[in-house]
């Protein structure tokens, strides 16, 4: 069953040297337990990520990751990440092994975890150059029609972390709106943490068919009203567009990028996501 | 009362968007690229194809977004949509099933073949340039009826040869596609700020079909990093009209206004 | 886009030799369609279904099909399918082949027509004697682990038929409840049927997430209200069990079930499901 | 207060279905087959283990029906449950994902390993008896962490040798799961109308570890296809308690009210 636990608590899960999935695909992104990631100055992660954005970028300049295994790196709608650029053109603060996939192999991957395969297989990778530089991308013979199709692993990370619109008291988790991989990254894992903007007694009148991580599936729940701001909740606050194009600036220069991180990540708390969503709302 | 009289006064930009545009048909399912893919997209459906089918990778499908929006997955994109499912269902049962007929890319870099880059600049290992990766294009430009591409022109962007390729086009000419076991048509249109290109039939290389008012064919040479070719019957594009003009524009004010509430 | 059509008409898409699959988990089962299909004759049908019951009863007995492919086939709560077991046992109406599988095996092979892909993969059939009566059952071996899994290979039906509750006027159909693997024969499918309890304006206030099949990957939709009946329709009306019960005596003996078929189905059209429900409500 | 005194009024039906229910735990995740394993489930979360986590493979997920279902797929399982999925994702997501506790089984025949039989009697191509077929067991026997069989003990039940193995326990004995590659623990007890039966630690060999109050060594072989073993330290199980039967029998109450409402 769930526990729930502050954020502090929760993100203890994470160990150096964890593979660790923060999930999101724009929607729900778990902006805050990454700042938590941040905090307790975890190293060595293997960082996991279809598209890892803002919150990668600052995990990657705070030096908390030795790979990323990811499909689309950037800032959507403004455009580079540069602490990712950083660390991959100039090995800035360190250096940073990339497996590099499609956005179809890793869907398919976090699958396949999910489903408890050992890997996964596509109609993909036709004539393109990545195969070249990842090892990780095979192939499988299909024994009916002798067609050879891609392969890739499942993906097992260590932790997941997702933040979600609410959960019950039992620690059942819903979901809803665009929900990308987050149910497959949580079930693909091993331990697992939500971040949920409230707790409620009853998930209430819902689809029968709702997305529902049922508590027994999460290891810790920590309630982080905002938390996923700088991206957004569906059915409660909005993308902060302006501050996707502001960070461009910011994150363009090592020295602002480290003095942003002091005063507004390490310097700060969980706490300050509900006030950040007050001036959004 | 529509007005269709070609305007005079536009952009390259605008221009461009327009004529992608123009391509779609209300039958089309097409999977939308951010940026210029999506503007073109959805001036189609509010001009002349009202009952095309867009599709986003983050999972919405038949969404009807009133204004653009800036990332792959904004909530305007769910709140519009017929329905949302999750990202492996969407390149499982929808990209991967085969139920997509047009595929709208943009890209970094493109070559004669219209194989794209959106990956790295220089050495993999060692990159000059990180670009953001593929994201979903590998998988869109095989499994999709067919592709168009739009990017503005430039020596850097239209290369002779890619570092790398990141989505497969008509890899080194006929035949390329039907060797690799690819039975979908691959890129059949590329719209850029200067003009059209289609694959020649015989050869697959892109060659200019028409184009834009203006335009001369050493000024699409300047921009393009090949030597390029231009088709027996290039002709020039139709201007837009003062109505798709209006369209798109309120639609990029719209969004102007929209996105900058959201602070 | 899918065209609104008669039931009569739309069963002439099912085509003597097809592989026709009607699915529906207990729930939204298509017998009005089913009926309609025994109707028009049609003969030298596969027929796929993970849990064939009454309704396959009733097309195995009039001498529909063929070949049965399935994983479970019975008169849920109540026994064996005695048309089915005539037609295995003794050849009545006409031999009947018969490729067997598991459930799990039966939803992958399904989940991967729908995805495309010629087969699925799945950790089953261990130890079991399926594979020896089955040659469909193959494997493949992981290219990371070099583990070996069970595989299957996609279904692709000619045609799909379910039930479901309600189309909007676009021709999109909604599906809610127990909704088995209708979704997935749909979409695996060349030509799709579906009958439906109604036709509304505007599917109305939904979950974001609702499971709707847009009306461009459905062939033809008929409104057949009471369409499911002897089975369900979540938010319509409930399960006629005691029907199941009392078929278990007529389907006994070949006489009365053609009495009972010629009276009941024979004679009797589409329009006859809604009557049959107003006894249910 | 609720009465725990051993009742000594019930049936052999009643006592097999109560002891089966003890077996379950609050913590137990179950996969739920129909007809016994289902009234035991659901005894058991209406009794000492109301957070016991029910499943059906109807894709209905922590279902708590008033009234029993008639199928595996009642409409009471739905609108009762937590949430409920597609049957592809229960086999795959939930059953193959590895995140069943117990799968909770019934059959037509066992053998002395505790394989079984839902799928022919006699020859698989003329079969003497065509049954149901597998369903979800073959899967369910290796995927659940642990596997509990409720049947009725009778001479064709409980053979000597299968005729077919539609689901897998311990194969021909210690060794065979794991000669499989299986890591899961397989049938670990057996509620029967007359005893409880679980393998031999050693030889994997189902043997009786209790006997119902009043039943015979005799009656129990007499009942058994096999020359059945009983356990050196072979007791008796614990009458049903007078509380354990009084919510059994309401719940059949209900089920039987409900059913009957349905023509």
């Amino acid at each position: 069953m769930a526990e729930f636990l502050t954020l502090s608590q929760a993100i203890e899960t994470v160990r150096d040297g964890d593979t660790v999935a923060m999930e999101g695909f724009t929607h729900l992104i778990p902006y805050a337990a990454g700042h938590e990631v941040i905090r307790q100055g975890r190293k060595q992660l293997t960082l996991v990520r279809m598209t890892p954005d803002l919150i990668y970028d600052q995990l990657i300049g705070m030096g908390c990751a030795e790979k990323l295994v990811f499909s689309w790196g950037g800032n959507p709608g403004v455009g580079s990440l540069h602490r990712l650029r950083e660390a991959v053109e100039k090995g800035w603060p360190n250096r940073l092994e990339v497996e590099e996939h499609s956005h179809a192999a890793m869907a398919n991957a976090y699958e396949a975890g999910a489903a408890n395969l050992p890997f996964a297989v596509l109609r993909g990778y036709k004539g393109v150059d990545l195969p070249k530089v990842n090892p990780t991308i095979r192939s499988v013979t299909c024994p009916y029609t002798g067609e050879v199709l891609a392969t890739v692993p499942a993906i097992r990370p260590d932790v997941s972390i997702i933040h979600a619109q609410r959960a019950d008291r039992a620690g059942n988790v819903l979901l809803e709106g665009i929900v990308g991989v987050q149910k497959e990254a949580v079930l693909a894992a091993r331990r697992s943490v939500v971040t949920v903007e409230e707790v409620v007694d009853d998930l209430g009148p819902r689809s029968p068919n709702a997305i529902v991580l049922p508590s027994w599936t999460v290891t810790a729940i920590s309630v982080v009203p905002g938390g996923a701001y700088p991206s957004y909740a569906h059915g409660y606050y909005k993308r902060a567009n302006s501050f996707y194009q502001a960070w461009d600036p910011i994150a363009r220069d090592r020295d602002t990028f480290l003095a942003w991180m002091r005063e507004h990540v390490l310097e700060r708390g969980p706490e300050d996501f509900a006030s950040r969503l007050a001036k959004v709302a | 009362m529509t007005d269709q009289t070609p305007s005079t006064t536009y952009s390259a930009t605008e221009i461009m968007t327009v004529t992608a545009a123009r391509a779609l048909s209300a039958e089309d399912v097409c999977f939308v690229g951010i940026g210029a893919p999506s503007a073109a997209c959805n001036l189609a459906r509010l001009t002349h194809a009202p009952g095309v089918t867009l599709i986003y990778e983050s999972g919405t499908i038949d969404t009807k977004p009133q204004v653009l929006p800036l990332s792959i997955g904004d909530g305007e994109l769910c709140e519009t949509a017929l329905t949302t499912v999750s990202v492996p269902e969407m390149f499982r049962y929808w990209l991967q099933g085969g139920r997509i007929t047009v595929g709208f890319l943009g890209g970094a870099q493109i070559d004669r073949y219209a194989n794209l880059n959106t990956t790295v600049v220089g050495d993999y290992d060692k990159p000059k340039v990180r670009l953001p990766g593929g994201g979903g294009a590998p998988e869109i430009a095989t499994n999709c009826g067919e592709i168009f591409i739009t990017m503005a022109m430039s020596p850097r962007a239209f290369v002779d040869k890619l570092p790398f390729i990141t989505s497969f086009g008509h890899g080194t000419g006929a035949g390329s596609r039907e060797a690799l076991g690819v039975k979908t048509k691959g890129p059949t249109r590329v719209f850029t700020d200067l003009c059209v290109l289609e694959p020649h039939p015989d050869t697959k290389e892109l060659q200019v079909v028409t184009l834009h008012p203006g335009v001369t064919r050493e000024r699409v040479q300047e921009q393009c990093g090949w030597p390029v070719k231009f088709a027996d019957d290039c002709s020039e594009t139709p201007a837009p009209t003062a109505e798709e003009l209006k369209i798109l524009r309120d639609l990029h004010e719209r969004t102007k206004l929209a996105h900058q509430g959201e602070a």
